[in-house]
């Protein structure tokens, strides 16, 4: 099971900060899990379309469209970061 | 080094005299703090919720701490940043840097604060009379980190 | 503005807090402090003596920190310089800008130093183990000094 | 009377801190009180030769070899600054 979260607005306007995963077996980059998630409805799919600025991890390490992916993996999509 | 994600608030002098300890050959320290700041005209801002990624914040701060000890001649650094929710004119973030040298350590400084801000995952929401909001990407934030590339 | 020469100590947190005292308008705090440093290999240092001329100091100061506040968006700053007999590790220097921008901030605390290192009048001795001998004035502060001219 | 003022390794060297002096007509530039010092003795002359880096302030204010001054003056001579 890969483990999904999500931070900040997104976490907000998914209404969700984290789930368990199953990754399907097609799925083994960031930009299709991105196009899986898209399809589960209105608010997934506003943010998880090309245009949204959305930044990805894979296990804590900064990651781009086409990292690869496993089931066994920490996923986390959040906004530009805006500390300090 | 020292790095630290916390809810509590920090003492400047104390940090650095914490560095400081037991050394003679710190000439120069220089020290960021930021602070909740209320851009508002007619004092709107209630508060700000700092939101982080526990681990992961951590350890962007760690690879951002080690670039600048790599780039500068600096033999200590600290980097404290506050999550939760914080009144203005509270401390948000506290960068301290010690070093032989003045030059390299208010380069070093800067530096953390720039890459911090544009690299390490925190996210501001300000809490006002009118409603809540995200905190907006800055561009100047950006172009500030990549002069240092 | 707060300038001060004086032979006590000071504390980083307290001016800071001072300056920013009553403001909800300040998002950025840079602060420099300088000590007593011994760069001798086998501790050879026992005192440094800050000498000062009283009365032209002073206004040399002032006229160094309103240079900076007409240079760069600040909102207030202090500059705190210590004379007299200091022990190896003590604090001899500290300035600290306050400012909506952190760019301002570190900029002004930067050139606050590099102009006081090569226009205010104070010097140093130190006294070592082997005798006393008066610092010399040194090449790469009249090159950061003037890099803002 | 002028007076004059001599700081840090300067003081050391002339073993003086101050004095009050009566500046003579012809002293009108601060070229010429350095020219005057210089004959005073084997210090004098050693701290206000040419080659010497010496700094000078009148009445407080940074100042030049041909910088005009006064019988009513405050003039101050001292190397190179080395505060912070």
């Amino acid at each position: 099971m890969a483990k999904l979260l999500y931070f900040a607005s997104l976490r907000e306007a998914l209404d969700k900060d984290s789930e368990q995963l199953s990754l399907p077996a097609d799925i083994t980059t960031v930009a299709q899990l991105k196009d899986f998630l898209a399809t589960r409805g209105a608010q997934w799919q506003a943010a998880f379309t090309e245009d949204a600025v959305l930044l990805v991890s894979v296990n804590q390490q900064m990651a781009q469209a086409d990292s690869a992916i496993s089931d066994a993996d920490e996923i986390a999509f959040f906004p530009p970061v805006t500390g300090g | 080094m020292l790095i630290s994600v916390q809810t509590e608030d920090f003492d400047v002098t104390e940090v650095s005299r914490q560095l400081c300890k037991n050394r003679q050959d710190i000439g120069a320290i220089t020290t960021f703090s930021g602070q909740v700041r209320d851009k508002s005209p007619d004092r709107n801002l209630l508060a700000l919720e700092l939101e982080h990624y526990p681990g992961m914040t951590e350890k962007s701060l760690t690879a951002i701490a080690e670039q600048a000890q790599s780039r500068w001649d600096i033999d200590d650094l600290a980097v404290i940043h506050r999550v939760g929710r914080l009144a203005p004119g509270e401390n948000i973030v506290l960068v301290v840097v010690i070093s032989a040298h003045r030059k390299d350590a208010f380069a070093a400084c800067e530096f953390l604060m720039d890459y911090l801000k544009t690299q390490a995952p925190f996210w501001k929401k300000e809490i006002t009379k009118n409603g809540e909001h995200w905190v907006e990407f800055k561009d100047s934030d950006r172009q500030a980190s990549e002069r240092w590339d």
